[in-house]
């Protein structure tokens, strides 16, 4: 019978995340993909493919932004290209890793991610107004925020779910943010603050939104063999996922991110999970917006539909619950430079799951962990299951 | 396939827009030292990999083929030879230019690396590969620390 | 090994430097203008705005009634089969208030958006749209809403030619 | 049952040492695991041609899927798990265009993601994905709808590098001129050899229905056209096209089952030489040699030029076709053009090249070149491709470049019986 390949991450990297950088999107993805390699203890030769994630060419404003940065990511030369799956990218490029190895096709596998927002001047917005319908949806002015609003509006509605429920969250990333060396927006914040800042598009106010950044993360993966001899501490990439919904997204209920199941669900068997909630030890879902944590821990099964507020009042997602949710600060509190915020989480997982977080470590010695990243039309899931 | 299609050309519409808005780039940590020293001394600097013994023109931050950071600096010549070369005839939009422009992908000396511009004072027939040519800077005060502040390579002796 | 690493890379512009163009930067604008063929479906969608109309396409497999028009079933991969009028009456799926235009630039006057069910489509099938001629504190998920449409003079084929959605009184 | 399948099939002395390398690397690998064989089952294509008004996006990709699961046999809401998709944000005026993929290709609350790259490089990733284990059977798509573009080269030139080269302005195919100027230096090919292979072309694309730029001219007709980027001249280009292709892979067991003409994917490869314009090799395909290198290895083949009976390569510019079939060993360095103007590689020749028409005859069709090359392959090695059939073929190889200004490019070694 046909038995699947073992993917091991062996090494990961990161840049700071800020609004600004001064690197080139080539000099960034370098910066952290030096950073993975070094911490794998591997050279650049000894790596046979690469595959690179990043998100719409309008923010670099470089048309084929992924051939742009062969060189950047170490694909000199070697078998590259690139994945994009919108926002979800980041956790989905290391998916894409995972078949490069698990075809036995390569024993290593360098997984990059990068974005340069503050490319688009003076703000990323409009890159963002052109992932829309040209027909049905530019010609009214719609602005990136509206869309999310509508589906954090419908959430509440159909679980009566209340704004300050929905600010816990951004107060337990931002504050566990306080603890990411790399973190653009870290801040000891309270409800109150959340919901009396600005409000953007009601119900979403300027503390319920993560940042525009510029940043890239990187990780190496490896085979079975070689994972065994580089490290004794291999974290290993037992199930991934991935999904998308239909295009048309007002004919569909978003209170429920079916898609972010569906991805799960793959993933998830392809690990053995049955119960996700018992099984998985932290998990780092998707949060541009405090909502869409709530909404994707549900979406991950980690708990049923409507009840991931109830959850976050009750601390389970503190760092030191029982379900320690998004540790590093996630996207609210280390940054949004879209793809490699994504690949920042499974890096997270990375480490947690060596018991390398740091201060941001989650106690109990986590075995098994999740990390999950959302985009295109609030259609997209992508889902990577780790084991230590 | 679709049950209908249009069968009546007048019936087609089209919706027209557009993606273009503005960007500014970072020059990069490289990019600027380079920048730099054009626009203040009108010097060409080279990025130095030890391990690999290339230069690289233009300099970077790290080193394609080892992957090493790169922070020994170099000037290098302005000068190099012709290595391939074009003449354009038409403009982006398709147009005919009224006077062809002359690409060159000029070597510079001794080093790994060059300049894709333009080549001036020089009749498109006259070009050939492996001429030497020269780096032509704009006026001091009109540089502004970009690759126009090189106006074109021209001929030499 | 994040605890082990004590630098990270990245070298900080602060926002105002970069506008106040104390960073040395290259400018660009990209030249790229589309015509896109609207094609079948939405060709008709457009020329029935024009009339005041909305138009969807049904799949008689599973029956449903789906706006926008669309030649093919996503659920059940086969071919839409007719054209069906449906009305410019419907019911609000959820709505949100905005305060910034396209460019985040912000606004005074926010703009009310909706999702908007429309009658005589299949249920939960809907368009984007605002609302006019209603407060913001006034919206309530489920309200019935119709369409305001420009002057026929004035309609180009454009979703634009619904100028709003308003609320009307239960029917 | 694996082996007795190995052992069934014709072993002819040409590859019986790669056959037997095949079996023993099987049982080795056997203690570990088995790496599944992959197939083409299914085709669909839209034709191509120089616009289409008259259909959206979606509906050219909605008939070149349909085309495709009916060739196959499969129902894609029933039968297909993973699907990939081809495109370029800025070729399609929108940004993420995966939002606007997976309804009419049948891909709604399923596994599909988007490469930004050519068909053939979605192509070998699905086949990675049924290797790893993923999927049983997976479809592919590519599209073009390059008549959308209102602005083609003020978008290629927004691909270059925003610091060092695109400040400079003009037209970006100058680089095609740039790259064909040395090419021509360093193998002493001529302009006429290029133009031969523009005249080979558009004569094979008369010959098929899918192509849009079927032409019978001579190389003096090619020769005197307007110069564009000496020595580049308009008729070396090839021009723009609309169209879609879907392609339905299947693993091994499963491809038997829905069908008796599987097309086998042999090797694959893929690379990408430096993205900077100033050190890269302006002479050769470096990508190529390298993706070749790779694709030959996995396919067992040590003699490109007797091993593989059929070519489909990249010809986007006409001494494109020449570099590119020196960079697959073919025939030595600076042996493409002889070759050509001695007719090898018409489609009656030893070496029969692009007897599809390329994309000189058939039109460059962005991201869709790649499958429009290994669809004309497939229908080659299937015994379907009437008027163009080559005779007495097994293998071939469909290749393609990214385009300027890139330095990417992907091969694919590709099987019958």
């Amino acid at each position: 019978m046909f038995v699947k390949k073992r993917v091991a991450v062996v090494g990961a990297g990161l840049t700071l995340f800020r609004r600004n950088l001064k690197e080139t999107g080539r000099e960034l993805a370098y910066e952290a993909t030096k950073m993975a390699l070094d911490s794998a203890g591997l050279n650049l030769k000894d790596i046979d493919c690469v595959t690179l994630g990043s998100a719409p060419d309008a923010f670099d404003g470089i048309h084929m932004k992924g051939e742009n940065l062969v060189d950047g990511a170490g694909a000199w030369r070697k078998p590259y290209s690139r994945v994009f799956v919108g926002g979800g990218t980041g956790v989905f490029v290391a998916n894409a890793g995972w078949w490069h190895v698990a075809s036995g096709l390569f024993d290593t596998c360098l997984v990059v991610a990068e974005e340069k927002m503050s490319s688009c001047f003076p703000h990323p917005q409009y890159a963002f107004t052109t992932i829309f319908d040209p027909i049905m949806d530019r010609p009214l002015g719609i602005n990136l925020v509206w869309i999310f609003a509508l589906e954090m509006h419908r959430y509440m509605h159909v679980h009566g779910i209340k704004k300050e429920q929905i600010a816990l969250v951004s107060v337990k990333n931002k504050g566990n943010a306080l603890n990411h060396p790399c973190a653009q927006l870290p801040a000891k914040i309270t409800v109150e603050d959340v919901l009396n800042s600005e409000v953007m598009v009601w119900p979403v106010q300027r503390l319920d939104v993560s940042p525009t950044s510029d940043g890239a993360a990187a990780i190496v993966l490896a085979s079975e063999d070689v994972a065994k001899k580089v490290t004794n501490n291999p974290v290993w990439i037992d199930g991934v996922g991935w999904c998308i919904d239909s295009t048309y997204w007002t004919n569909r209920d978003l209170y429920y991110p079916k898609y972010v199941e569906c991805a799960a669900r793959m993933a998830y068997k392809m690990a053995g999970i049955k119960n996700p909630r018992k099984e998985i030890d932290v998990a780092e879902p998707y949060d541009p917006f405090d909502y869409k944590e709530l909404h994707h821990m549900e979406g991950l099964l980690l708990c049923k539909k409507g009840e991931a507020p109830k959850l976050t009042e009750e601390g389970v997602t503190q760092r030191d619950g029982d379900l320690p949710v998004n540790p590093s600060g996630g996207l609210l509190g280390v940054g949004n430079p879209i793809a490699a915020a994504g690949l920042m989480k499974v890096c997270e997982i990375f480490w947690q799951l060596r018991g390398e977080a740091g201060k941001r470590q989650v106690p109990g010695d986590p075995r098994t962990g999740v990390a999950q990243a959302w985009g295109d039309l609030m259609q997209y899931g992508s889902v990577t299951v780790m084991r230590s | 396939m679709s049950l209908e299609r249009i069968t009546d050309p007048r019936e087609i519409e089209h919706w027209t827009g557009h993606m273009e808005t503005d960007y500014v780039y970072t020059l990069g940590i490289a990019g600027e030292i380079f920048f730099r020293e054009i626009k203040e001394n009108a010097k060409i600097m080279g990025a130095k990999c030890k391990k690999c013994n290339l230069i690289y023109v233009p300099p970077r931050l790290f080193c394609e083929r080892c992957f090493e950071k790169l922070n020994e600096w170099v000037e290098v010549s302005k000068r190099g030879m012709v290595h391939t070369y074009t003449v354009a005839y038409i403009d982006v939009d398709g147009s005919k230019l009224k006077e062809p422009i002359v690409w060159a992908m000029i070597r510079i000396d001794d080093v790994h690396g060059g300049f894709v511009h333009k080549l001036g004072e020089v009749n498109s027939q006259d070009v050939k590969i492996g001429m030497r040519v020269e780096a032509v800077f704009e006026d001091k005060e009109k540089r502004v620390g970009s690759i126009l502040d090189i106006k074109y390579f021209k001929p030499v002796g | 090994m994040s605890a082990k690493i004590r630098e990270y890379p990245g070298e900080e512009i602060k926002t105002r430097d970069l506008m106040e163009g104390r960073v040395p930067v290259v400018r660009w604008r990209p030249e790229a203008k589309y015509a896109w063929a609207a094609g079948v479906a939405m060709s008709r969608f457009l020329k029935e705005l024009k009339m005041g109309r909305i138009i969807a396409r049904r799949c008689r497999k599973c029956g449903r009634i789906v706006v926008p028009p669309r030649m093919f079933c996503e659920w059940c991969f086969r071919p839409t089969d007719e054209w069906v009028y449906v009305k410019d009456t419907g019911i609000i799926n959820t709505y949100s208030v905005s305060y910034l235009a396209a460019d985040a630039t912000r606004l005074k006057e926010p703009i009310i958006v909706a999702v908007i069910e429309l009658d005589g489509a299949s249920k939960g099938i809907g368009i984007l749209h605002v609302l006019g001629e209603v407060k913001p504190d006034d919206v309530k998920f489920g309200m019935r809403v119709k369409a305001v449409w420009e002057p026929p003079g004035k309609r180009t084929g454009a979703i634009t030619d619904i100028k709003y959605f308003k609320p009307v009184q239960e029917a | 049952m694996k082996v007795w399948r190995l052992l069934r099939k014709s072993v002819s002395p040409r590859n019986f040492y790669s056959k037997l390398l095949y079996i023993i690397n099987f049982f080795h690998l056997n203690e570990v695991k088995m790496l599944r064989e992959v197939a083409i089952v299914g085709v669909g294509c839209t034709g191509f041609k120089s616009i289409t008004p008259d259909m959206s996006y979606k509906e050219l990709m909605f008939e070149a899927a349909t085309k495709a699961y009916e060739d196959a046999g499969v129902d894609p809401r029933r039968d297909i798990d993973g699907f990939v998709c081809c495109s370029e944000d800025y070729w399609e005026g929108y940004s993420i265009f995966d939002e606007y993929v997976p309804d009419q290709i049948g891909a709604a609350l399923k596994h599909l993601c988007t490469v930004t790259a050519d068909g053939l490089y979605g192509l070998i990733t699905s086949f990675m994905q049924i290797r790893a284990g993923a999927f049983d059977i997976a479809a592919v798509e590519a599209h073009s709808k390059a008549s959308d573009i209102l602005t083609f080269a003020g978008i290629v030139a927004f691909a270059l590098d925003p610091v060092f080269n695109r400040p400079l302005g003009g037209h970006p195919h100058y680089i095609a001129g740039l790259e064909m100027k040395r090419y021509l230096y360093e193998t002493q090919a001529t302009k006429e050899q290029c133009a031969h292979v523009v005249v080979k072309n558009k004569k094979n694309a008369l010959d098929n229905p899918l192509a849009a730029y079927g032409a019978n001219i001579t190389v003096e007709d090619v020769l005197e056209s307007e110069p564009l980027f000496y020595p580049l001249s308009r008729l070396d280009a090839s021009p723009l096209a609309d169209g879609c292709v879907v392609m339905v892979l299947a693993s091994d067991s499963v491809a038997r089952k829905l069908t008796d003409t599987p097309i086998w994917i042999k090797g694959v490869g893929w690379n990408s030489d430096t993205p900077w314009l100033e050190t890269r090799n302006w002479g050769r395909a470096i990508h190529t040699e390298l993706a070749a290198e790779m694709a030959y290895k996995m396919a067992g083949i040590r003699n490109p030029g007797k091993d593989i009976d059929l070519f489909e390569i990249d010809d986007q510019f006409s001494y494109k076709e020449l570099q590119h079939l020196e960079a697959l060993k073919v025939c030595k360095r600076g042996e493409a053009g002889k070759l050509t103007e001695e007719g090898v590689t018409q489609r009656d020749g030893d070496l029969p090249v692009n007897p599809s028409g390329g994309l000189l005859g058939v039109g460059y069709a962005l991201e869709t070149s790649g499958l429009q090359k290994v669809l004309e392959v497939v229908l080659q090695l299937r015994g379907e491709a009437r008027k163009r059939q080559v005779s007495d073929i097994k293998t071939g190889l469909a290749q393609i470049w990214r385009g300027v200004p890139t330095a990417s490019g992907a091969v694919i070694v590709l099987g019958g019986r």
